[in-house]
């Protein structure tokens, strides 16, 4: 895979500062373009907050960060969804009242031109040609995420594996180049989790974007990534391949657990993951 | 294999015998018009950890939530069937009635409130208990999950595993008979996973208090149970002890992963055979 | 608020996108939307000015909740000033009218007019959720009520001031039935603008807005610009109507545009359906009949009861908030909710899957 | 000939001006009702169809709607509010309304005065406007003050900033400075009671002698209260609403000043019979003891019915005729009302059917009020008045 | 510049403020346990007013008796509205609860018009002395019993919502009504003693404001006036509301001496707070003590 290709994301000495509650220290970081980068780390480490300062929900208190040469911090919140970042949310951040399609479709807001007036005026004013472009675009994304069952239906009645597959295709519809995936395994079932790896897998392979990942699943983990990095309050205490870094008897021991009578014999998912 | 009418009886009212709790045929209608339990049967035995396995949307929560009588904040409610617990009928027991009687939800997402203080969250678990000796409880706690005591301030800026720890301590300051849990293990690290059941074992062994768990983690979770259901689009589709379904050639093949090796996500077919049990 | 699904009769195939976009759910809608329109057209012919004058207000007062709507329904933002901004539309209307704009086009100036003042007033919306908006909409409120009493060369201060009839190529709109179309083509311009907004992206984005603030601007959505243009067009359809009624009474008097006119336009979207484009409609029209209803309920129980007959006047008032009461305590969601269901209910029977 | 007439009649029970709207309303509705027992119009029952709209406009007017439908000839009002929105309705429809709101723009029918904004050619109302009430008070102020010895009597305007309080300001004031008054700034006080002890300091401060109060009901007997115990030494003046037995037995009042344009209930004068009557017939909603606005309710009420009977006399009861009937006596007292209901003169150029005012002072003895009748003032009828 | 009306008007300002912040406190209470805001709250207080004055007046009572019995009925008041009113509407959309609330306002208005009728009615003298002189003002002596009342309950709502057992259990009910009941919280009750608690301190201050104005029913009024000091205090803040009182009871004596003195604009009294209002909100988004929300995704 893109082993040495340019970087997309440097994440510099980055910090972030909570009254008294360091959530990052220090933490550096790049992500190639193409590649899969996976942020994991126990409970509270900072992961979820590191995507933040990516996506513009929370600002460092210092550090950088450079998208393709470029100060990202300049850039206003919603202007980041315009330079290519999408994401998805730990815990479900979907319109509730709105169909999965219309979710969907926020995910084109950027790209369409229509505004209010014009958005009235529907027939005349262009915005009906647009919007059912954009429809043809978004159904697209629902064929690929085989989510067309529920199209119509309000994302707040769905199941929770079923709005993480919304939240995906949403966060698609922004065409990302890179994409910021905050547990897309979480709550899953095996059957579930493989298909939502396929899909992970095609949106590098097909949809050419570049991923980074917080995942608490090993298996998962291993099998995608072609970096790895391990944040433990707020620190990165190791990185590199997945391999090696799962290897890390500092990371056994903060993140993975160490061999214990009683948890040994439930472990044995992880357990294998690392061997 | 065929059984007499003699042997079902038998075997039925020996399960009701050391049934905590059972519910009988339930059906739940959402808004009026949206079925999603369809008639649903099963018991969570006295002293026992029973595991509730679905894909999502089989109406896992649901179940849940229409055994601890919290149907009705989502515009739900009970048609059809009963919820026995303890002997007596309860499908319209107040929710606080029950968990004054020692059924406790951990629902999912966990529910904390999150403006609230770590050191609250706990209190607010001991509410139906009024004479506790609250403030040492909350130490006992502590002790079980020390992470907590670490954290200050308001409990909706702990991270997610925090927020599970916080959940399951609140629910043992209820001191429940049965715990009802759904996905507990959601969102954590490998190493709070284990943690987790581990402390669901130790509640179950040490405090003798029974379990009913919903869990996507079917691994761990049917290890740690004694009886296991298996939940399909609003029905029950296989039951049996735990070893059977680990056994279980469909189990295995859709919860489990399969064979002795372990699939790489790698390589995941797109296609699938059907499950027999549709 | 809870969810209804919403499926399409059998046979209902939507073999394009566009055809799957429509304005309205069902052809039923569809057909019952026409024919309420011609419905509407011929009724100047069929019936009393007084049938026809509450056609008159419910359309006024419809536009307006409209707004509303799409301020607190779609944007969730309560407003506790809607009422004011109504009575500056009226004001300002009658105003550029005074100085020899003509009356059709004053309308939507005075719309425009109360668009930038909504904005302006809408700005604390950029930092201010929930309640504190809500109050901070107050402040709007009491600060306008108190500009029309003040601005003489606006409002023509506490003595009011006159709007003119309309008129179009010499055909006035001075009766009951004429008026009535004027309204019933700023109704039908209205609710299919709104609902054409509701279906294309700024309409999207103010929903989004609502569901998911946090979320939405990282998906590309500016708060602050959709929150303050939701403002400018709550106000936009405020003013419209207030202008429309205003030279519908010919006199426009500071005193109309209180805070419990604020609190109706409230009501009505409530009682309609939060979000709902024709629960706007459906709500002023009942609140603006229901006082009526109850008369006639209050003096219905006098003549059984005689005992009360001097008190029909309370248990018309008395009834009109246990209506109200009532209404919410078997439909909360409002009377759009209702419909919804009772559709959902006859196409799925008997299977409710 | 139609056996019912039909009367619309807006009253407001419920609503914000409930204070003195339920003794109006009750007053015309039982008027009414005594009519009818008396035989009505030449015989023609009056259908006095009354509907509290709690002094919502747009109720009002959906009121009004219904009963232009339905045939109403003439229309007994309410507040500012409606009168105001229904002028050009009234107009349009020529339906002769007599309402309780007694702005003087309301008095000028062809518009004469070049201030007047619109023609009020069917609008009524039985007793002063508020601009007259304000000058007769003021000049029995000038008066008084004059024989106290104070040089320049300091005067000040106090009421909401709305229709109804601002509707005498200017004129008010302008009279004040003719008649060699200072008149201090005008005092806003809200509409709704609270406490308004502020507003008191404030006209503590301007060394006020006379506080025109433009408000009425709770909202005097706060300001009067608040004052009182704030310790400002002023005479207080209310409107032609402002001031009845009630008020001044609330606000514990000291020498309150109130215009009004009938006797009080009891008063020993011949019309009271007939008043007696009315209230022991009726319906019962001001109870035993009504106040003089009760009183103004009658007379509006007689004042239409025998507009009516010389309609019905002069070519039919028509909107049109039952206003010219309005204009067919000058010094006109209804029929079994005298004493009770002021001689009153509406013309089709001059509205102000009356530019007498009685001048009462109401204050608190023992708990229950006591009110002197201390002047009455008859207002030259100045061109440049007319609807001012 | 006056300074001597200056100060009068301050310790007016610090008077009638104080009284906002008794209802205010009704306000903050029903929100913080339900997230509802009560439109019929100036009812509640009249209410209040008419119950004491009925029994003083009609059943002769002595005042204080007629106080304890106004407050035992009110919080009987406070349940029935709960059991008739909110108990339906468990789990309903705030909005709707809301919306409930204004019907209510209309209902308890027409109900007591017809039972108190529309005039104003004075209560008879309660204490000997009716007027006591604070730095050179004079001001009534019920107002100097709500100041000490107000303290006293303002303490009582402090240490209730921070300790008590049911405190908790209320503003867990207010974060979110399942959540409360998996945690076998009677959320029926929660709501009951809330509303018993906000009609029991809105009768007092009713009967306050009765005691200075003369009870009518457009004193409801108040319940549309303190919403700025709610806000200014901050939604979900017993001391909040006290603050907020306050702040708003001076900003309308200041703004009276302003334009009294100076300005001559007129009605600054009424409108000047809401500037200031929006001035404060603008700085600080939850009021002065508002708790802000939790945003985090
Ligand atoms: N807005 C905030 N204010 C205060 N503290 C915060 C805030 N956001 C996060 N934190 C704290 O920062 C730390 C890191 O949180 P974060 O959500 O980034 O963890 P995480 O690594 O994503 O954990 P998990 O795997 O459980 O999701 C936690 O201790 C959390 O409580
Ligand atoms: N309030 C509601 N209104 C309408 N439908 C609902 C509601 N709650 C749940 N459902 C529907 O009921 C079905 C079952 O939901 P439930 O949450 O019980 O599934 P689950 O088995 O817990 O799934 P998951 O593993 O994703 O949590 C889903 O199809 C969901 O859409
Ligand atoms: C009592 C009312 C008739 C007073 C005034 N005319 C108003 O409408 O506000
Ligand atoms: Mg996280
Ligand atoms: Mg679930």
């Amino acid at each position: 895979m893109a082993d040495n290709g340019e970087i997309l994301l440097r994440v510099d000495d980055v910090s972030l500062q909570f009254g008294g509650l360091k959530a990052l220290s220090n933490v550096s970081f790049a992500v190639r373009k193409g590649g899969l980068f996976s942020l994991i780390g126990p409970n509270g480490a900072g992961k979820t907050s590191m995507l933040n300062c990516i996506s513009g929900r929370y600002r460092p208190t210092s550090g950088n960060l450079t998208w393709n040469g470029e100060d990202i911090l300049r850039h206003s919140v919603n202007d980041r969804a315009h330079l290519g970042i999408g994401r998805t949310f730990q815990n479900l951040a979907l319109f509730g009242h709105m169909s999965v399609l219309d979710n969907i479709l926020v995910g084109r807001h950027h790209k369409l031109r229509n505004n209010f007036l014009t958005g009235m005026l529907y027939w005349v004013g262009g915005a009906r040609r647009e919007e059912l472009e954009q429809r043809r675009f978004v159904e697209d994304i629902i064929d690929f995420l085989e989510i067309q069952h529920v199209r119509h239906e309000p994302a707040g009645t769905l199941s929770y594996g079923l709005r993480k597959r919304v939240e995906l295709a949403r966060a698609m519809a922004i065409e990302p180049r890179l994409i910021l995936l905050d547990e897309p395994m979480a709550g899953m079932n095996l059957e579930e989790k493989e298909d939502m790896a396929r899909f992970i897998i095609a949106l590098r392979e097909e949809f050419e974007m570049t991923i980074l990942m917080i995942e608490h699943d090993m298996g998962v983990v291993m099998d995608l990534s072609d970096q790895v990095a391990v944040l433990d309050f707020g620190k990165v205490i190791a990185s590199g391949a997945p391999e090696a870094v799962l290897a890390n008897e500092h990371v056994k021991k903060a993140y993975l657990g160490e061999a214990d009578e009683l948890l040994d014999e439930l472990a044995d998912t992880a357990e294998r993951a690392i061997a | 294999m065929t059984l007499t009418a003699e042997q079902v009886a038998e075997s039925l009212s020996k399960e009701a015998d050391d049934a905590l709790l059972s519910i009988n045929n339930v059906e739940v209608i959402f808004n009026g018009v949206i079925l999603v339990l369809r008639g649903i049967s099963l018991n969570a035995r006295k002293g026992k950890i029973t595991a509730l396995l679905g894909a999502n949307g089989a109406g896992k929560s649901t179940t849940l939530k229409a055994i601890a009588g919290l149907l009705r904040t989502d515009d739900g409610e009970i048609t059809r069937g009963s919820v026995t617990y303890d002997g007596r009928d309860v499908t319209h027991t107040p929710p606080d009635r029950k968990v004054r009687d020692g059924v406790f939800l951990v629902m999912e997402g966990r529910g904390i409130i999150q403006d609230m203080t770590i050191r609250d969250n706990l209190r607010l678990g001991a509410f139906t208990r009024p004479g506790a000796n609250v403030e040492t409880e909350i130490e006992e706690i502590y002790r079980f999950f020390p992470r907590l005591k670490e954290r200050k301030g308001l409990a909706g800026y702990l991270s997610g595993g925090e927020q599970q720890m916080l959940a399951i301590g609140r629910a043992m300051m209820a001191k429940p008979r049965l715990i009802m849990m759904d996905e507990p293990s959601m969102g954590l690290s490998p190493l709070l996973v284990k943690e987790v059941f581990g402390i669901i074992r130790r509640l179950n062994r040490e405090l003798g208090i029974s379990i009913l768990l919903v869990e996507q983690n079917a691994n761990m979770a049917l290890k740690i149970s004694d009886y296991g259901y298996i939940m399909e689009n609003g029905k029950i589709v296989l039951d049996g002890s735990a070893e059977e379904l680990l056994q279980n050639e469909d189990v295995k093949e859709f919860y489990l992963g399969g064979g002795e090796e372990r699939r790489s996500f790698l390589n995941v077919k797109s296609f699938r055979r059907r499950k027999r049990w549709l | 608020m809870t969810h209804v699904p919403n499926p399409r009769p059998t046979g209902d195939f939507r073999t394009s996108y566009a055809g799957d976009r429509t304005l309205f759910a069902t052809r039923f809608e569809t057909n019952a939307v026409i024919a309420g329109v011609l419905f509407v057209l011929v009724s100047p012919f069929l019936f009393s000015d007084y049938i026809l004058s509450q056609f008159i207000i419910i359309g006024i007062y419809g536009i307006a909740a409209l707004g509303l709507n799409v301020l607190t329904g779609m944007t969730g933002q309560i407003s506790l000033g809607h009422g004011a901004f109504f009575g500056f539309g009226a004001f300002a209307s009658a105003w550029f009218s005074s100085r020899g704009i003509p009356v059709l086009l004053s309308m939507p100036m005075a719309g425009v007019l109360t668009m930038a003042v909504g904005m302006v007033f809408g700005i604390p919306a950029a930092r201010l959720k929930g309640l504190y908006l809500a109050i901070a909409t107050l402040a709007s409120q009491y600060i306008l009520e108190d500009f029309f009493a003040r601005a003489d060369w606006f409002t023509g201060g506490t003595s009011g001031s006159l709007a003119e009839t309309a008129n179009l190529f010499g055909f006035q709109f001075d009766s009951d039935g004429r008026y009535l179309y004027l309204v019933l083509f700023w109704v039908i311009v209205s609710f299919v603008g709104v609902a054409n907004l509701a279906r294309t992206r700024d309409g999207r984005a103010l929903v989004a807005v609502r569901d998911h603030y946090l979320s939405a601007e990282i998906m590309g959505i500016n708060l602050t610009h959709y929150r303050i243009l939701s403002f400018g067009l709550a106000s936009f359809f405020a003013g419209l109507a207030g202008a429309l009624y205003g030279h519908y009474l010919g006199f426009v008097s500071a005193e109309g545009f209180t805070i419990i006119l604020s609190i109706e336009f409230l009501a009505i979207i409530i009682i309609g359906g939060l979000g709902s484009v024709s629960g706007s409609l459906l709500g002023a029209a009942f609140i603006l009949l229901l006082p009526q209803a109850m008369e006639t309920f209050a003096n219905a129980l006098a003549t059984l009861v005689p005992a009360i007959s001097q008190g029909t006047a309370y248990i018309k008032q008395m009834s009109v908030g246990a209506a109200i009461i009532l209404f919410l305590v078997l439909e909360p969601e409002g009377l759009v909710h209702r419909w919804r269901l009772m559709r959902a209910n006859w196409k799925l029977f008997p299977f409710s899957h | 000939q139609d056996s019912e007439i039909l009367v619309g009649h807006l009253a407001d029970y419920t609503g914000p001006t409930a204070f003195v709207g339920k003794q109006y309303g009750a007053g015309v509705a039982d008027a009414f009702k005594q009519i009818n027992a008396d035989g009505g119009i030449n015989g023609a029952k009056v259908k006095l169809d009354t509907v509290d709209y709690g002094y919502k406009v747009p109720e009002a007017i959906a009121l009004y709607k219904k009963w232009v439908g339905q045939g109403m000839v003439a229309l007994l009002g309410w507040g500012t509010a409606d009168t105001e929105a229904l002028i050009s309705f009234v107009t349009r429809d020529k339906i002769p309304t007599i309402s309780a709101s007694y702005s003087a723009h309301l008095t000028d029918p062809l518009g004469r005065n070049p201030n007047t904004k619109s023609r009020t050619p069917y609008n009524f109302f039985y007793g002063p406007s508020y601009s007259d009430a304000c000058r007769a008070l003021v000049q029995w102020a000038s008066e008084e003050a004059r024989a106290k010895g104070i040089d320049k009597p300091i005067f000040v305007h106090t009421g909401d900033n709305h229709p109804y309080p601002n509707a005498p300001k200017e004129a008010c004031a302008a009279y004040a400075k003719e008649l060699g008054m200072t008149v201090a700034n005008p005092v806003v006080v809200p509409l709704a009671p609270g406490d308004f002890k502020a507003q008191c300091l404030t006209v503590k401060q301007s060394g006020a002698n006379y506080v025109y109060m433009g408000n009425l009901g709770g909202s005097v007997v706060s300001l009067v209260k608040s004052c009182n115990t704030v310790g400002v030494d002023a005479t207080y003046m209310g409107n032609p609403w402002a001031g009845d037995y009630l008020t001044v037995e609330a606000a514990e009042a000291k020498g309150l000043i109130f215009p009004s344009s009938t006797p009080f209930f009891g008063a020993e004068v011949p019309g009271m019979a007939l008043v007696k009557t009315i209230v022991e017939n009726g319906t019962g909603l001001v109870g035993s003891r009504p106040t003089h606005h009760y009183i103004r309710g009658v007379c509006s009420a007689y004042y239409m019915k025998e507009a009516m009977e010389w309609a019905a006399a002069n070519g039919g009861i028509t909107g049109a005729n039952i206003r010219d009937g309005m204009y067919q006596k000058a010094d006109w007292v209804p029929k079994g009302l005298e004493g009770v209901c002021s001689p009153s003169t509406w013309t089709k150029e001059d509205h102000r059917g009356l530019l007498q005012v009685t001048i009462n002072s109401g204050s608190v003895e023992g708990g229950r009020a006591v009110i002197k009748e201390i002047a009455t003032i008859t207002l030259p009828r100045r061109d440049d008045w007319l609807g001012q | 510049m006056n300074s001597e009306l200056l100060i009068q008007l301050l310790v007016n300002g610090v008077i009638v403020g104080m009284l906002y912040g008794i209802v205010a406190m009704c306000f903050v209470l029903i929100y913080k346990s339900t997230q509802v805001v009560n439109f019929a709250q100036g009812e509640f207080v009249v209410m209040g007013a008419w119950v004491c004055l009925s029994m003083v007046v009609s059943m002769g009572l002595p005042f204080w008796l007629a106080f304890l019995f106004t407050l035992a009925f009110m919080t009987a008041f406070g349940v029935v509205v709960q059991i008739i009113l909110l108990r339906p509407l468990v789990g309903e959309p705030v909005i709707s609860v809301i919306m409930a609330t204004i019907g209510l306002s209309t209902f308890m208005r027409a109900l007591m018009n017809w039972i108190f009728g529309n005039s104003a009615v004075r209560f008879p003298d309660v204490f000997s002395q009716s007027v006591v002189s604070i730095a050179g003002l004079n001001v009534e002596t019920a107002y100097v019993l709500s100041l000490v009342l107000s303290v006293a309950v303002m303490g009582m709502f402090f240490l209730f919502f921070r300790y008590s057992r049911w405190g908790l259990a209320m503003r867990a009910t207010a974060y979110s009504q399942q959540i409360s009941q998996s945690l076998g919280i009677p959320i029926g009750r929660v709501f009951a003693m809330a509303w018993a608690i906000s009609a029991v301190v809105s009768g007092i201050a009713g009967v306050v404001i009765g005691l200075v104005n003369a009870v009518s029913n457009s004193l409801s009024f108040i319940g549309i006036k303190v919403f700025p000091a709610v806000i200014v205090g901050g939604l979900d803040s017993v001391i909040g509301a006290v603050v907020g009182g306050l702040t708003i009871g001076l900003l309308e004596n200041l703004a009276e001496f302003v334009d009294g003195q100076y300005l001559h604009i007129g009605n600054m009294y009424s409108v000047a707070p809401f500037y200031v209002l929006l001035v404060i909100l603008m700085i600080k988004p939850y009021g002065l003590f508002g708790t802000p929300n939790i945003e985090r995704v």
